[in-house]
């Protein structure tokens, strides 16, 4: 069940790149058993000029109530939160939406990730390798160069193959992250292998996500991002395009996961 | 005249915050705004619902209705734009689904309602009338929405028009009706006294002003349907202005009193503007505990205030005082000109 | 059909900021509001006042006028209330002291100007007209003072009166006439329709929106005058909707857009919403060397985006791409169980 | 001539009682010659929601570039400045308005301050005893209690008498400063001593002190604080109604020191 608390910075660890992993602490229990891609509305003393919360993935949460968000600066919320101050205080709801479906049911869970779309996704490797389900993880991350690829040294120490791509070629294949997953999507599919994508990241890049799925009929889950005012399905300001028996479905509530092909892009 | 302001301190358990609203005894002056609160249920998880006064539902249509395409909300300084398009359950199922739990809760129950045209209105306050007795105390009339098609705007912006309307829906229900007007009028108070004398039971001041936003990257509105309704502390002035307004000529006329309230100090602002009561909108979105925290502030501050009894400051706001009559014949003394360089 | 976004940024010396307002043709977009940049003379203290495109003038009136009491302003959450009272120099005055300094600074001039009633303004329109050929390039008429006694609020609120006012002070003056419009309107397009026919040359949008706040522990409102203009960024996306609807109106007419301009990103938007150049206001007391840095920044900003021109991007804003368009039939996708506890 | 300038905070010095000195560092010459009285408008990184500068007295200012305010905690603004951190940066317009007459043109200055009213008759005692007229300075210093009086050791050890009243008698005569000065005053005209005041402080203790000037028909100039947006005489926001041939002065241009008679109270 979602709550409502306050949550003090414990640490602000720079990553390169303009990454930021802010940690919090936080009473006891409270994300308990987070979902990969489930999230958490944050809103520091920012006065009246910015009214609503901001929502991150949690990175990873703890028993004692630790847990971690990962961002970088983009607009007015995030950058007053970069530049937080170990002891400055935050008021937290959560957790909140729909996460990924667990690994280990049979198929191979391609993680799809780019730019501050890594955490619900690097949550799931983590999960996954502490149930000994490592093995059905590979992990598929793009970025315009080098500095844009976080955090691969955790997905390296828990064994899971990566991919990266960049558009300038820095590291990895040059291109879109697209690129080796369709060859990996073919070759499952050469092989008979059962494969599912999870995907968070650019939009630009969930598009090219889904309709790759769509194209080569592989089911396909996507965390994706609309502008939140609550984050609890109270103001439905985030709306989801979606087909089936109502047009609208809500990324706070029903998502943020969707099935690709359920999502009307 | 109002009493002169008290000087000294109260301590909190001799403040006495229960209010009326026309007919209605409220526990205290702070409900949840229309739109901001749903259908109630989702904010038990955070916070004790027995504790507000009441609820504004989210506007109900005789038939249900899906929303807006995306984007529906964006960010502004001190405000947000929404177009959500007034999707709602229906009536029908509002009354089946939702209601027997806010009724079970014990709120307040003000259930705001609208049509697609004059007779969707009339249409609505009938079906809606017969939570009579099954917990809804208040139907609140959205005249104001800048989202819908034909005829909307003149409902909420040609006083005859709203006269004919309210007469009709209240015609249609034994409910009081209370009517929430628009703020984009020129005036506001004509609207006002248009539905008072058409049976409305008080109005609800003020719903968001119509506004857009562009981004210019994509030289696009940041809201799908261009234009969006504001609200937030950004309004709180204007919606303050038109409440003040329609308490000076119509004194009688309750009013329900928001835009832009996020503390106890703003609430009591309304409140001495001549509102009986205040509803708590976008506030509760940056956490959703904010209208008790509003309620808990207003009990202290009337407590630091030395105001005993909502009652007695309903309205209290009194000009400024004059000044010392000019004295044009007194020769104007030296400046201190030291200062000047 | 505005042409669609580019992508490639350009050199900043590529951009060619100069624009066109109806007759005029000013070096850049960014002028001052009026009554937030006096009569110019003290910002040459902090800035090069030649760097501006041109200026609005404190309102002028036929005789002097003193101001209103005090409290004059308050400060609200991003915006502020003001009640100067149009305090002013008086038209013979400013003619004889104050434009000779403007025009040898080689602004363009814009002196906005009213009336006590219908008369004054055209006694004013025919005063200012002895300005012509001395620097005065506009006369921008407010219509839209909340604190003006009798008469004031038709000119700005009622169409017809508009129109006959503006008619009048057009045949007053060969100066083209700009009518600055209130937002406190139902339906600001009926406004500037009705000045157009009349003969303005262009409309100024916005004024600022009628708005209180209340001191809680004096029990008496901030502004002297009770109800005062609200002004920043608050108002900014009521502004911006007005200049959209007034732009997709009326293309031809020629607007000037403001409210709560702040950054050059803000001056774009009104730009893009349909404004041929921009007033900054309120921002002028935040720093004096404000409106030097909204020019700077929509410098900046046009060769970031690859804007070339001012004129490729005036009202250039394009409705949000229609949606895929639902399958009702096809079935529902399974959730994302994992997720709910 | 005003001009503006960046400045850093250098440092934050608290006094006690809530008032707090920030020690700013600034291009030099910037406030050089600065008149006590003469105020600056302050802003810093505050965003949207508060739009306008602050009004502060200088408290003291040096060639090179550094110079002071005092200030407590009051409303939104003042809040933000006590927590500044060395470092910071605010925008400053000034020096701005008319100061106080100089000290030593034959009368002795009684300096009446209250709370944040102090910096500039500091200022004006500062420069006194710098020129050599310490002895044509009187200091009488109101407070609710002995916190709200600080900076006493400076006058101690220029050597300017002091006369200290607090609401609670916590420090000197107990009651309203108002009380020692008419005791002076009443002895300057025993005397026939030629006296004037100088005073700043909260509005009801300068309407105390005008009052008493008039009846007592001795010269005062009073420090006065009004509302203002701009500093600088562009907005009309800050007018003081006075008597003569206007109804309204302007706090910023033609004061903040006002004649009291002229004061329109
Ligand atoms: C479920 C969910 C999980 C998220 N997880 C993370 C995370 O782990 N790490 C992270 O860094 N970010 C995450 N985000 C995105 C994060 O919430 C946004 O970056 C943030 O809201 C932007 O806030 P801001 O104040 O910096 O930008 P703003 O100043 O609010 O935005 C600047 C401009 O960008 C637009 N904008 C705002 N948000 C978005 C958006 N999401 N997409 C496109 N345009 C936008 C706004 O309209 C605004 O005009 C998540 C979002 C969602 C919905
Ligand atoms: C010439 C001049 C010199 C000054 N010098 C100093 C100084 O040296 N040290 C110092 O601490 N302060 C000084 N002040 C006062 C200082 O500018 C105010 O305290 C400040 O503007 C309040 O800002 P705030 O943001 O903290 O309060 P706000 O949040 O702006 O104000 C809170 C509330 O108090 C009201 N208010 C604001 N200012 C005043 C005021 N001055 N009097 C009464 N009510 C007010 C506002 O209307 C608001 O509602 C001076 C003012 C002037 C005009
Ligand atoms: C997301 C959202 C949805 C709203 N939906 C409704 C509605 O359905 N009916 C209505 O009368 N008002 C609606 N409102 C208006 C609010 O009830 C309220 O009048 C307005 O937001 C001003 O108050 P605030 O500033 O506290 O939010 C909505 C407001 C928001 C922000
Ligand atoms: C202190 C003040 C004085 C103003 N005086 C005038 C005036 O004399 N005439 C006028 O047409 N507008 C006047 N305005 C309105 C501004 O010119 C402008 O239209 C409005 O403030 C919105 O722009 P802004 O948000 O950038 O300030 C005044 C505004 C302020 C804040
Ligand atoms: S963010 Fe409010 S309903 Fe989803
Ligand atoms: S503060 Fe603006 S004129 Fe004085």
């Amino acid at each position: 069940m979602p709550t409502q608390f306050e949550a003090q910075l414990v640490a602000n660890r720079t990553l390169g790149g303009g990454y930021v992993v802010l940690e919090f602490s936080a009473p006891a229990g409270r994300l308990d058993g987070v979902v990969p891609g489930q999230f958490v509305m944050l809103r520091g003393a920012w006065g009246r000029e910015l009214l609503n919360p901001r929502a991150f993935s949690v990175l990873w949460s703890e028993p004692d109530g630790r847990f971690a968000v990962m961002l970088k600066a983009y607009g007015r919320g995030t950058t007053r939160m970069v530049a937080m101050q170990p002891g400055d205080s935050m008021t937290v709801t959560g957790p909140l939406g729909r996460g990924f479906p667990p690994p280990g049911q049979g198929s191979v869970q391609l993680l799809v990730a780019g730019g501050v779309g890594l955490p619900p996704l690097h949550l799931q490797a983590r999960v996954a390798v502490q149930a000994g389900h490592g093995r059905a993880l590979e992990l598929f991350y793009g970025g315009r160069n080098r500095d844009d690829l976080v955090l691969l040294d955790d997905f390296e120490r828990w064994g899971i193959a990566v991919q990266c791509a960049t558009e300038d070629g820095s590291v990895g294949a040059r291109g879109f992250v697209t690129v080796p997953l369709r060859e990996r999507l073919l070759q499952a599919r050469r092989d008979g292998a059962r494969v599912e994508v999870l995907s968070c990241g650019p939009t630009p890049m969930l598009r090219a996500v889904r309709a790759l799925a769509l194209e080569l009929d592989v089911t396909a889950w996507l965390c994706l991002e609309e502008e939140m005012a609550c984050g609890f399905g109270v103001c439905l300001g985030c709306a989801v395009p979606v087909h089936g028996e109502r047009p609208y479905r809500y990324c706070c509530t029903d998502g943020p996961v969707f099935e690709a092909r359920q999502v009307r892009w | 005249m109002s009493a002169p302001p008290r000087t000294a301190a109260l301590p909190r358990e001799r403040v006495d915050l229960r209010c009326g609203f026309g007919p209605l005894t409220l526990p205290h002056p702070i409900l949840a705004a229309s739109g901001c609160f749903a259908y109630g249920q989702q904010f038990a998880d955070f916070m004790d619902l027995r504790r507000l006064a009441g609820l504004s539902t989210k506007g109900i249509s005789p038939k249900p209705r899906f929303g807006n395409p995306l984007p529906r909300i964006c960010e502004t300084a001190s405000g947000m734009i929404n177009s959500i398009g007034l999707e709602n359950v229906g009536a029908e199922a509002f009354l089946r689904d939702k209601l027997p739990y806010l009724s079970a809760a014990g709120l307040s129950v003000w259930v705001n309602f609208f049509g697609e045209d004059f007779d969707g209105y009339v249409e609505c306050a009938r079906l809606l009338d017969a939570g009579r007795g099954h917990g809804i105390d208040v139907l609140e009339m959205n005249i104001s929405c800048p989202n819908i098609k034909k005829g909307g705007i003149e409902f909420g912006t040609v006083p005859e028009v709203a006269h004919r309307l309210t007469k009709a829906c209240v015609a249609a229900t034994s409910l009081p009706i209370v009517v929430k007007l628009t703020p984009n009028v020129s005036d506001v108070v004509a609207m006002a006294q248009a539905v008072a004398e058409a049976g409305a039971a008080g109005v609800s001041l003020i719903n968001t002003i119509t506004a857009m936003a562009i981004d210019v990257r994509t030289r696009r509105p940041r809201i799908a349907t261009t234009y969006g309704g504001l609200s937030g502390p950004a309004i709180k002035p204007v919606a303050l202005r038109m409440v003040h307004q329609v308490h000076r000529a119509l004194p009688q006329l309750p009013i329900c009193g928001m835009g832009g309230i996020l503390s106890g100090e703003d609430a009591l602002e309304f409140i001495m503007a001549g509102a009986s009561c205040v509803q708590v909108g976008t506030a509760n979105f940056a956490r959703p505990d904010a209208s008790l925290r509003v309620l808990d502030e207003l009990h202290a501050l009337m407590a630091e205030l030395g105001i005993a009894t909502v009652a007695e400051v309903v309205g209290c706001v009194q000009p400024i005082e004059p000044e010392t009559p000019w004295n044009p014949a007194a020769a104007s003394a030296p400046d201190a000109e030291a200062g000047k360089r």
